[in-house]
């Protein structure tokens, strides 16, 4: 059984059908990646995984659970931790209190043991520092613990996104253009943490990404979409040479 | 019923008001949340009138002492012991926020207020985090009344007025928005003010001789003056304004004038949720 | 007949609050900033011109007094934008909110101070003559607020969708940065939109004057007028317009057919019920966010 | 026999005060007397309490400039409530605690006052004149309290009794705002009914804030009603009558209480308010501006403050020349006991505003007359007195 | 060589009490394009936004066209002919795309113009012409991105300053974008100062470039000249020996630390 099945799903807005009659499948311990031109429903394959919105048809499964009974709160539950392509950080918090959230989903305590900050709650809060100061070292982010967000550069922001949905301790990371507005260099960054996610944390992941050389580097097999249907389905080099890729998305150089 | 009792339960009470109301305003955010509250605010009024029975209607219900382990606390018999009442309850309510603050709870509100769609992401659930934090805050305002029933002796339907509500927000800016710090220090000065501004005004009326003649409404003019200057000069309020200091001190000789001088920012439309 | 009646007058009346509302939504969508004090703004513009108008004050000839006090209206918006409203450029809406909230009492005080506690009512040539037709009566006052609401509205509107500094305004609300790249004098555009308020606020103040009679409190009706934005969907002009003759139709009714002790308390339960079954407004001004 | 009882406890009374002679009365000195006031300065009658206010200090600066009440010149303190509850408080706890006030006078609104009952009971401080015509201002204990006139429960009633014998109206009906000043009123319309021996019809319900009475007054009319109380805000008060004329309700009478007697009412102009009545406890300053009390009491006004008086600064003004009496008769010897026995000797005719005040031990409100007005001409006058 | 149009000086800025950029100079002449490299933090957007007019500058001049315009108001600035196109999400929101595009001609006051510009971009960008009715916040990453390059083009602008235009662009659009810059240089002689992640784009389209760091311009030259840098090749190209795993975390110093 694949960790995420998508059968058949159709989302229309309007008129306007944004992913259509789309069906794929990501198995377990791979990185996927999706790419396509601009507007072709990869970020909206995302939304529908988080629940923001609802298929007109077609089926979504994870972990052998329907995810579409679910709510957008709930998908974490289930494992499955995102990023945003236009960095949904919680800009008035520290570092530290944003990957602090990333916990949440692993919260035992209740209101009133919070409270009155009980054995439990405290114990609480130090294993959720603990697994935090991990994530916290593996993507170097010693220097910004304390700092607001607000005040962040945009590279540092994108890291601590990935943080964040690491905190989760997700089966399935979902990583929405994690290399756009990055430097060459923070690129190739980005490229070897991906790289450890999938192999030290033993976590899926699902990217949408333009940058062909980070796609081709990390990825085990790659969607090619356009007007939110597939176009190819395969390797990296196989996606990357297909004609219709070439033609609608990659253009000639590549 | 005893007062320890009563007391815990009046909270509950209005905490289980504040799901009720939360319930209708999930949806809602900034101005539209604003008016919906001003609207039921404006409603309560009538409803307490509409439910005299239980409250007394105009003419309102009446509060004398209260016993406590034998100890009698009544605001005018017994000042000393209402200040430890009062206190007591204060000191509770802020370590428990403080608590909360450090926990998942307090840190999922601050999600959400930042980023509804991402605490989505995170397994927060929108809803019902906004709807215990409409509870708990209704539940500590359902204490703030009973202590305030306490003290005034006497409340009717007039007595909670929009006009206090107003003047909680304003105690809020005055002190520092968004800081346990700034509550307490802008309460301090938004209770004495009055005091202050009346005994001011004697003196300075003796000082030219002539008697107390009052000015309408001068007392909420300079109330609205005294605002409009902290938003101008000292937007993060009294706080904002300490912090300031401590940073002067703390890194005294190499303090920058401007270094709280804020580069020229810019809006982007609240349109879009 | 009756219910005619009612109609004509309450949306008379709701050509009031739609005015006021009007205001509301003038800055709202030429800032995003909403200016709570312009309930009290349209009682100025009242006093300004009662001050002008009335006998026991300056006497002048209304029409003379219209384009002075307009004028001393608008060139009051643009000042309080220009000396204090300037200084919060980029600052949080929150600040503009509160900063008007505390302009509403320095304004409340100051007219108590220049005319008094007392309600007023302006002299104006249309005082006391009214419109029948059938058996319907209309007063004079009703007939020209419900006629210059329209037209302003309508003027307003035009000029928000059909005009480039009227573009340039609502692209200046959705994105500061965005109109200065364009080239769009962002604050001058601002200060121009508090002066067309006060103007808006002025006229508001003068008709409500003449309808009926003021005095430095009338401006609280200013939350009603902000209700009424509200239910028209915050940011649209024709939305506050037919938020303002809603609650202005609804309440005359209410007062008729609904029990005494439950009937004043109409108008708020309506806002409720809009606001819980269309979270922003009849005319909705808010898109949801791609993320 | 309760005569006998009466004098007894007066004789306890006064060798209690004996017995505690040196005990010190707060607020008096010998050279000071100190008279509190929680008054709305800010809030929404703030037109009552500043020229109430206003009224008041033109007395006392004038007795004081005169040297005073037997050599004490009088400090009169007024907090505003801004008709709050907690801010009321506020003012009553720093009359009582910083201020030391001897006896209040205008205090203003019900609820505040009936607050601050529970402060000033156990301290036996005088509450005088209350700026409130609710029937709880004599409420139990009513030892320390005294109100000048009668309240809006028998404004009401006697109005309606008039209107009902004057034009033989019989369906009463009430508009009003649903606070103490509205129940009070609806109240006292349902009692005038009762006595007149005709029926109430209806009832309608307002806010503050709302302008357009055109949707209550066709219900009203539906009722069928001849007489129309109404407690509401002055601004509404004129609009409902304005509105009742434009849809031709000229078989209606509208009836005020004193909270409408105000000289802006008579004054709309255009003659909207004609016909208007108000019951009141008093008479309009400018309908007498001739008579020789109102005249003077214009004159010195105008001289004090630069500004005309208004209804509520007459009343201002008497209440306070009612305190001077009361301290003149109270003696050298200030105290609360000597005090209250001198307001309840006082027994005199007051031109000004138009009323005979009589105090007695069992009789704590000075005038019990109603007066009955219509407006005429842009002016009050008077047709009933009751 | 012809004399710089855009010439800037020992320019400051702070956000705060941090400094933001730290006395950088660079001169662009007329019909050049400059390309700007650096990584994220460097203070390439702030030294536009600086430019723009939309941040004051604490020292320093800017010169545009033989007059000082550092600390005008933006609004003037665009007036003289600079436009600063930024990233794609600084649309108006709640606009359709053809009033965005109006917008964009804010400054100018020829209507046949401005209906020529607006099929000169509709010309370039196809799409924006499908949706020249819908509000631009309902256009996806790439096609906002568009509108906010069209919408620049349409002020008619005697140089553009352009902030990362491939930003969330497919490769293919890549192309198209840097060949619609290429042409606007060519067929109009437009100047341009670019900020770009994709150094390979902007150095080839580029004349001339400038390398940025923590607040300082570290290197400048030819772009041809700095396209064969090793230093620019290992850190902005990516030309990188594909390496061992176990050296992958092994940095090279940049020489200019």
């Amino acid at each position: 059984m694949s960790l995420l099945e998508f059968e058949n799903v159709t989302l229309k807005f309007g008129g306007l059908t944004a992913v259509n009659d789309l069906s794929f499948s990501v198995e377990e311990g791979e990185v996927f990646a999706i790419v396509g031109p601009n507007g072709a429903g990869k970020s909206t394959v995302f939304n529908l995984i988080s629940r923001f919105y609802d298929p007109f048809a077609g089926q979504i499964r994870f972990d052998g659970h329907d995810l579409l009974q679910v709510k957008p709160s709930g998908v974490a539950a289930y494992g499955v931790a995102r990023t945003f392509q236009n960095i949904e950080l919680f800009e008035h918090a520290t570092v530290l209190q944003n990957l602090l959230v990333g916990r949440h989903r692993h919260r035992r305590t209740n209101l009133l043991s919070e409270v009155f900050f009980t054995r439990s709650a405290r114990r609480q809060e130090l294993e959720n520092r603990e697994k935090v100061e991990e994530i916290i070292d593996f993507l170097d982010l010693q220097a910004y613990r304390d700092k607001m967000i607000a005040g962040l550069p945009y590279g540092v922001r994108k890291v601590v996104e990935v943080a964040r949905a690491l905190a989760t301790d997700p089966k399935l990371l979902l990583l929405d253009e994690p290399a756009s507005g990055l430097s060459v260099e923070e690129t190739t960054d980005m490229r070897w943490w991906i790289d450890d996610i999938r192999r030290q944390m033993g976590i899926t992941v699902l990217m949408v990404e333009h940058d062909m050389g980070l796609v081709s580097g990390v990825s085990d097999r790659v969607l090619a979409m356009a007007d939110g249907a597939k176009l190819a389905l395969g390797t990296p080099a196989q996606v990357q040479s297909h004609p219709a890729v070439v033609e609608a998305y990659l253009g000639k150089a590549s | 019923m005893p007062f320890l009792v009563a007391f815990p339960l009046a909270g509950i009470l209005t905490g289980i008001a504040g799901v009720t109301v939360a319930i209708p305003a999930l949806r809602l955010h900034g101005i539209y949340l604003a008016i919906f509250t001003l609207a039921l605010s404006i409603l309560m009024d009538d409803l307490i009138v509409l439910a005299e029975p239980i409250t007394g209607g105009v003419a309102g219900k009446y509060m004398g002492g209260v016993e406590i382990f034998g100890h009698l606390v009544d605001r005018w018999g017994t000042p000393e012991q209402f200040f430890w009442l009062v206190l007591a309850v204060t000191v509770l309510v802020t370590l428990g926020y403080i608590n909360l603050l450090r926990t998942p709870l307090g840190r999922s509100f601050i999600a959400v207020r930042d980023s509804e769609v991402s605490a989505q992401a995170m397994g927060i659930d929108i809803a019902r985090t906004k709807t215990v934090s409409f509870a708990l805050s209704c539940a500590v305002t359902g204490w703030a009344g009973a202590l305030m029933g306490l003290y005034a002796g006497a409340f009717n339907n007039e007595s909670f007025s929009v006009v206090i509500s107003i003047q909680l927000l304003m105690m809020i800016v005055i002190g520092g928005l968004g800081s346990i710090h700034g509550a307490f220090l802008g309460a301090i000065i938004i209770g004495f003010l009055p005091q202050f501004l009346s005994i001011a005004k004697e003196n300075v009326g003796a000082l030219f001789g002539g008697s107390t003649v009052a000015i309408p409404g001068l007392e909420f003019g300079i109330f609205g003056m005294i605002l409009i200057g902290f938003i101008l000069f000292e937007p993060m309020g009294i706080y904002g304004r300490w912090l300031k200091i401590r940073t002067w001190f703390e890194l005294f000789p190499f303090y920058r004038k401007d270094m709280f001088k804020r580069q020229k920012s810019y809006l982007k439309t609240e349109r879009l949720r | 007949m009756d219910n005619a009646q009612l109609l004509i007058s309450g949306l008379a009346n709701g050509c009031v609050y739609g005015l006021i509302a009007l205001g509301f939504v003038l800055i709202y969508k030429a800032t995003e900033a909403v200016n709570f004090a312009q309930g009290d703004f349209m009682m100025l513009g009242a006093f300004v011109t009662i001050g002008l108008t009335n006998t026991e004050y300056m006497g002048l000839p209304f029409w003379l007094a219209l384009p002075i006090s307009l004028g001393i209206m608008g060139a009051l918006g643009y000042l309080l934008d220009r000396l204090i409203i300037r200084r919060l450029f980029g600052e949080s809406q929150t600040a503009v909110v509160i900063l008007t909230i505390a302009l509403g009492f320095v304004i409340r005080f100051v007219a108590g101070l220049i005319w008094g506690h007392e309600p007023q009512t302006l002299e104006n040539p249309l005082a006391g003559k009214e419109v029948r037709f059938g058996g319907l009566v209309l007063g004079m006052e009703d007939v020209a607020v419900i006629v210059v609401t329209v037209l302003l509205t309508w003027g307003l509107y035009v000029f928000f969708s059909k005009t480039k500094l009227g573009l340039a305004m609502q692209g200046a609300s959705q994105n500061q940065l965005a109109a200065y790249y364009m080239g769009v004098p962002v604050k001058r555009v601002q200060g121009f939109i508090w002066g067309l308020a006060g103007v808006v606020a002025g006229i508001a103040g003068i008709l409500f004057a003449a309808k009926g009679s003021v005095d430095p409190t009338t401006g609280l009706l200013g939350i009603k007028a902000f209700a009424a934005a509200v239910i028209g969907g915050f940011g649209s002009l024709p939305g506050a317009l037919a938020g303002g003759l809603i609650v202005g139709v609804i309440e005359p009714f209410a007062s008729r057919y609904i029990a005494a002790g439950y009937s004043q308390i109409a108008p708020y339960a309506l806002l409720l019920a809009v606001l819980i079954f269309r979270p922003h407004g009849l005319f909705s001004q808010v898109r949801v966010k791609k993320v | 026999m309760t005569k006998a009882i009466r004098r007894l406890a007066a004789a306890t009374a006064l060798s209690a005060l004996a017995s505690m002679g040196w005990a010190e009365t707060q607020g008096v000195t010998d050279d000071e007397i100190v008279i509190g006031s929680v008054n709305d300065l800010s809030g929404i009658f703030a037109a009552v309490g500043v020229p109430a206010t206003k009224g008041a200090n033109v007395v006392f600066d004038r007795v004081n400039a005169n040297g005073g009440v037997h050599g004490r010149k009088i400090r009169y303190v007024v907090e505003d409530n801004g008709y709050q509850m907690p801010r009321a408080m506020q003012g009553y706890n720093k009359l009582l605690n910083r201020d030391k006030v001897f006896a209040m006078l205008q205090s203003l609104g019900t609820p505040m006052n009936l607050a601050g009952f529970k402060l000033l009971d156990p301290k036996g401080i005088p509450n005088v004149a209350p700026l409130s015509a609710a029937r709880q201002m004599l409420q139990e204990p009513m030892k320390n309290k005294f109100t000048s006139f009668s309240s809006y429960y028998d404004q009401a009633r006697v109005g309606v009794k008039y209107l009902a014998q004057e034009f033989g109206g019989d369906k009463v009906c009430t508009m009003y705002l649903p606070t103490d000043f509205g129940k009070e009123i609806l109240e006292g319309s349902h009692e005038g009914a009762k006595e007149a021996g005709i029926s109430f019809a209806a009832e309608t319900t307002h806010k503050p804030d709302e302008t357009d009475f055109v949707g209550s007054l066709s219900k009203l009319k539906e009722e069928g009603c001849d007489i129309v109380t109404m407690a509401l805000g002055v601004r509404q008060v004129i609009t409902v009558v304005g509105t009742a004329k434009k849809m031709g309700l000229d078989d209606m009478k509208f009836l005020g209480t004193s909270a409408s007697f105000l000289t802006v009412v008579a004054q709309v102009p255009g003659g909207v308010t004609d016909g208007f009545y108000a019951a009141a406890s008093w008479q309009d300053l400018w309908a007498r501006a001739d008579e020789p009390a109102p005249k003077a009491f214009i004159e010195e006004y105008k001289a004090a403050t630069g500004e005309d008086p208004v209804g509520f600064s007459m009343l201002g003004y008497a209440a306070a020349e009612m305190m001077v009496k009361a301290l003149e008769a109270a003696g050298p010897d200030l105290t609360h006991e000597s005090f209250i026995a001198a307001m309840e000797s006082l027994d005199y005719q007051d031109d000004l505003v138009g009323n005979h005040m009589t105090f007695g031990p069992d009789d704590h409100q000075g005038a019990d007359t109603v007066y009955v007005n219509v407006v005429e001409n842009g002016a009050w006058k008077k047709v009933h007195e009751e | 060589m012809s004399a710089p149009i855009l010439s800037i000086r020992n320019i400051e800025s702070f956000y705060g009490p941090i400094m933001a950029i730290r006395g950088v100079s660079l001169d662009v002449r007329p019909g050049q394009i400059v390309s700007i490299l650096g990584a994220n933090g460097a203070g390439k957007t702030t030294l536009m936004k600086t430019v723009s007019g939309v941040m004051d500058p604490e020292k320093g001049t800017i010169t545009f066209d033989g007059e000082e315009i550092q600390g005008l108001e933006p609004h003037k600035i665009v007036q003289k002919g600079i436009v600063h196109v930024p990233e794609g999400r600084e649309v108006f929101p709640l606009l359709t795309v053809n009033e965005n595009l109006s917008l964009g001609a804010y400054t100018l006051h020829d209507k046949a113009q401005i209906e020529r510009d607006r099929e000169m971009v509709f010309s370039y960008f196809p799409v924006l012409k499908e949706r020249r009715n819908q509000e631009a916040g309902t256009l996806s990453g790439g096609q906002q991105q568009m509108l906010a390059i069209g919408r620049g083009l349409m002020a008619n602008p005697r140089i553009m300053l352009l902030d990362e235009p491939s930003l969330g662009l497919s490769p293919l659009l890549v192309q198209e974008i840097f060949g619609i810059l290429r042409r606007l240089n060519d067929e109009q002689n437009m100047t341009m100062m670019l900020v770009e992640q994709n150094a390979n784009a902007a150095l080839e389209l580029a004349d001339h470039g400038y390398v940025m760091e923590v607040g300082r311009i570290v290197m400048d030259g030819p772009a041809d000249v700095l396209m064969r840098s090793e230093d620019i090749q290992n850190f902005y190209l990516g030309v990188q020996e594909e390496g061992a795993r176990e050296n992958r975390r092994w940095k090279r110093k940049k020489t200019w630390r």
